[in-house]
């Protein structure tokens, strides 16, 4: 789950990562009011995508009505394909320097990663390689004092500096944040350093929806739509996609492949549904219905059952049909666990399954272009 | 013969008494699979499918001998699980368990490697070899002895690969999932080394997707040091940029782990790669009449 | 350093563990009206030693009145040497079962180790091995639930049952207590099963003398004499002994064998008092000054320079004659890192240091006898 | 011969421009030992005795090859010190710090086993192969190549030991203070096995004290498994019972670790125990003299 900026900025603070005067805004007034006390402002969209500054989603202002002037026009403008319901009201920062601090997990190491420039402010991959420190971090000892005077050392930093003693204050905070909050990123760019303090300008927070559970206290951010929203509920991953073929499969790699398949014949998948993980046939039947709620042409259902059972699957697609009439054609492929009985509750329904992928990819194709 | 595990390995099912585990320690039976323990806190003292139940990991190995574990808890009890087996001197645990906290996973792969244990998962099928163990949840009729060694991220998509290839004749000698998780304890370079010492797999399979760059690694080491041959399926071809489709690791981010620089290294590396799963067989028929044809 | 029980139950209950209701009261009045509100009452001794039940430390009181008089005898009594200052009034227990539990540091597995046993109440050592549990924990990962289970395990606990969940909650927070607090022994012994609920009926807490630069809230108690306070806060080991040889060493072990080698021959050593470590000679004297506070008849100065070095020590011991005038002879036994400096320091004041530790020490055996 | 550390032993100094660092630096330069490098962070490009210092071990480690590093940084900073250490692939650490939190040393220890890494002290003097490397605080004249090998809790007591060797005209193949701490990276079992393969080490010396069980343990050890000649001395044997003699080792408790139960024990494994220091050379002639006979 990401979080806005300003999101992530309180959570910064709540762990004593020095961040800029301000408040969020969700009108001009309060724009216009939260400069009153700053003097002159900067006033930033609250969107969850990069490249918000290019796009002109940052302006600043050197009075309330100046503020108020910025905030109208950027409230309710889209960024990316984000409107913006939010601006960030914040004091203009003397910058010195730019850096750029991050930490994430390395799936290659399997450990927190933590990565750091002297070139901040630009996207990181355009830094070249020699002003990126990249470090591991051993996850079982954590962020230990000598990693932090390793990273110094090698970011060539004074040590003496003070900057430098409350950069490792923040390296060493950041990672206490990153691993309290189940974090899969956490991107401080720039990270400054404006009147000798150093200052999180920015902040990219994304947590874990794994861990959501044991993180309640974290508040949450909708960044799905009405049906993704309805499948999360189900513990099931959902994308919308364009096409007017709905698609049910089990596994991420199965329901990856289906679209291909369908794609490669030709056809148009609305979405990606993954309904693996051993859901049982009530939650199946759930997400069915939200399958046809897109309105879709053709419903195809690839199933290899290994964990999921076909004999749920097949429960889950009788009832449904048993419940409303369903006008549009429904393809339905099953093998694995349980098969033989899943095709017997099927053809108690008079209906019957494919056994190969291909073939029912092909015929739904051919339904949907009728 | 078979990598990781073969006719020999006992294997205990922690969170046996669960629906998922007891279900599933009844399949593994029934492939063949010794299952000798079961684990269960306060469960200790029951039979499932008659197999012992036992309150902790500690008391099922002091009553027998264990080589591998495979672990159904819940994602939130899993971490400890998994600490449990490597503490009880397991150095073979399958952690089938899907939406564990990736710092969890992180904690299970950095105590795996004090205690020298390999981890299968999480959120994978297990692995299997054919006709000797099963450790898994995988469905028992598609895996039939063979030479061909299958490696794969996604669990439904590689029993639709193994499925193709017995189809078309060919049995499987191990079929192990990575899981489809960001942080999983084994990558395509480690299974490949395994089949590459393993003299009775004749082939390789290897089912990819979009996100993450272990296919890269895979081409490259498939290029520098294997003998082997290898044929490959990728899954993700077309996925939309920027939308993610289910598993962690498959997001698609700033242009690294797309399909066409899997694709690309894949090739570069002299590995075939199948438009369509059912397309696998066909090239893997290519690539050994070639060898034997040499 | 040792709390008293008192202390320790606070510390537990900080730490979310049980502990019986309860005040600590410094007078018989004070005993008396924390009985009020508990109807009857244990009064305990707190004293930092163990066996104070069998010494008759431990009272007990159906009535304010009854307490009140308990209180009375028992403040002021002395077991085992300790003078009774304070009694902790706590509600009477109706238990049904008594447990033992403790953790501490087991030096040869070099980590904690839990102990615990089902036969709770009597001297651990008294309790047959096989009632007993023994768990050498992990310091880095730490109380893991899978360990607290093989614990619950091998006590052959039921699983099911409620003071089962209650004992692992305990073990959990003890652990996070003796490892938050850095502590050398937590133990409760008796953990009593009572009406259902599990407490702790007693606290014996030793925390690390060397993290207390970290452990700053913690309370401080003094167990030392007048004497050993102040050599602990010229940071020396000091432990009074009952004889008139003075002692200076440096190093524990040599400290030792001094003591050893006086008794050898003869000698009774009026101190143990270790001034290794490289002690500078501003405190080399303080400590010089701290030994002929007991009024000892001869001083022994017993240096093999190492880290302390031998010019630091002649410094101090000039130091020290120069200022004040001592009746007593000081015999010197100077070797080791700097010897020639601190022979050529004391030679200019016209003393004499021997070579070997044996001859010096007959020397001042010989002179406490005259 | 010598064990552990050799006149190839490259050393690097942690905490090297502290007061105790910097002297002891110079000193073990004078003695001969390699010291290649020092770390103070903040103190980077600085010489001392004209070894060059380093703001991390990281840095150092990668101008100088380093094999065993000295650490004299203040308790509240020595588990860094040494965990720096490990990380950086340095396989011996001593640690001189004392009042170190016996917590932080319990860590130390764990992770020095992750790491491979052996670890002596803390609260220790050092080790010192006579005439080629001391890593340590010890006076570097009594320190004079021969074939006895000593070991040790207590540094001073040590000394004294070596002192009267030497005086008896006995050199010192290796010396090894294991530390006066609960909790220290070598025991004396770790020290006799690495002596009883040493081929030049003719006979040891070992100085127990009052408190724990690790004399205990290597009376056991020298009985099941040592054909060299071990004698010993002991120190506590007047310390009055339940009295802290400065080291928390040597605490007695409970009847444990008192000078008896060591002494008994010692004896019952053939060794002999001095009454007195000076007295060990004699021992040490007559058990060399019985073996020559032999």
């Amino acid at each position: 789950m990401k979080y806005f900026e300003y999101m992530g900025k309180s959570l910064f603070k709540e762990y004593g990562i020095p961040v800029p005067d301000g408040a969020v805004a969700e009108t001009p007034d309060e724009a216009a009011e939260i400069t009153k006390k700053l003097g002159s402002a900067v006033i930033k969209s609250q969107v969850l995508t990069g490249g918000r500054g290019k796009a002109g989603g940052v302006k600043f202002a050197d009075s309330p009505e100046e503020a108020g002037k910025a905030a109208e026009e950027l409230l309710g403008q889209e960024i990316k394909g984000y409107k913006v319901e939010r601006v960030l009201v914040e004091e203009k920062l003397n910058i010195e320097k730019e850096l750029y601090l991050a930490i994430t997990i390395d799936s290659t190491k399997k450990s927190p990663v933590l990565i750091a420039s002297t070139k901040g402010g630009m996207d990181i991959e355009e830094v070249p390689e020699e002003y990126i420190v990249k470090k591991n971090i051993d996850v079982l000892t954590g962020m230990e004092p000598f990693v932090i005077r390793e990273i110094v050392s090698e970011l060539g930093f004074d040590f003496k500096a003070e900057t430098s003693k409350q950069f490792m204050k923040i390296v060493s905070k950041l990672y206490q944040a990153f691993r309290a909050l189940d974090a899969e990123l956490m991107e401080i760019n720039p990270l400054v350093i404006a009147d000798g303090q150093v200052i999180a300008a920015d902040a990219k927070v994304t947590i874990d929806d794994c861990a959501r559970y044991r993180q309640k206290d974290l508040p949450y951010v909708e960044e799905k739509t009405v049906i993704e929203k309805k499948a999360a509920e189900l513990g099931l991953a959902y994308v919308e996609l364009e096409g007017d073929i709905a698609v049910m499969a089990n596994g991420a790699g199965m329901s990856m492949a289906t679209l291909d398949i369908l794609q490669y014949y030709g056809g148009k998948p609305a979405n990606f549904l993954d309904a693996g993980g051993g859901a049982g046939s009530e939650t199946m039947a759930r997400a069915i219905e939200l399958l046809l709620e897109k309105k879709p042409r053709v419903i195809f259902i690839n199933i290899f059952g290994g964990i999921t059972r076909c004999d749920d699957v097949a429960n889950a697609i009788t009832q449904v049909l048993g419940q409303q009439k369903i006008e549009i054609p429904v393809v339905i492929r099953l093998v694995g666990t349980n098969e033989e009985e899943g095709r017997r509750i099927l053809e108690a329904q008079s209906l019957s399954a494919y056994n190969l992928m291909h073939e029912a990819a092909q015929k739904a194709v051919e339904l949907a272009r009728k | 013969m078979a990598i990781y595990v073969d006719g020999d390995t006992q294997v205990l099912v922690q969170g046996i008494t669960g629906k998922q585990g007891s279900f599933h320690a009844g399949q593994m039976l029934a492939y063949g699979t010794k299952v000798v323990a079961g684990v269960s806190p306060g469960k200790g003292g029951q039979k499932v499918h008659d197999i012992p139940v036992y309150d902790t990991v500690q008391a099922a190995c002091a009553e027998h001998s264990i080589h591998a574990s495979i672990i159904f808890v819940p994602a939130a009890f899993a971490k400890d699980a998994a600490l449990e087996a490597f503490h009880s001197g397991i150095k073979l645990v399958a952690v089938i368990t899907e939406h564990i906290p990736v710092h969890d996973a992180m904690e299970i792969m950095a105590q795996a490697k004090i205690h020298g244990a390999t981890v299968v998962g999480p959120n994978t099928y297990g692995l299997v070899s054919s006709g000797l163990c099963k450790i898994g949840i995988m469905p028992n009729n598609f895996f039939k002895p063979g030479k061909i060694g299958v490696v794969a991220r996604s669990g439904t998509l590689s029993y639709e690969i193994v499925g193709n290839l017995l189809e078309a004749g060919y049995g499987t000698s191990t079929v192990v999932g990575l899981g489809g998780d960001r942080i999983v304890g084994l990558s395509f370079v480690d299974v490949l080394q395994e089949f590459e010492k393993d003299a009775e797999t004749e082939a390789i399979v290897m089912v990819g997707e979009i996100g993450g760059n272990a296919e890269e690694e895979a081409a490259e080491f498939i290029k520098s040091s294997m003998d082997t041959p290898v044929v490959a399926y990728l899954a993700g071809k077309s996925a939309p940029e920027g939308k993610r489709m289910g598993h962690a690791g498959a997001i698609i981010e700033r242009g690294k782990g797309t399909f066409a620089s899997k694709e690309s290294a894949l090739k570069n590396a002299g590995v075939p790669v199948a438009d369509l799963p059912f397309e696998v067989p066909k090239l893997l028929e290519e690539i050994l009449t070639g060898r034997r044809g040499k």
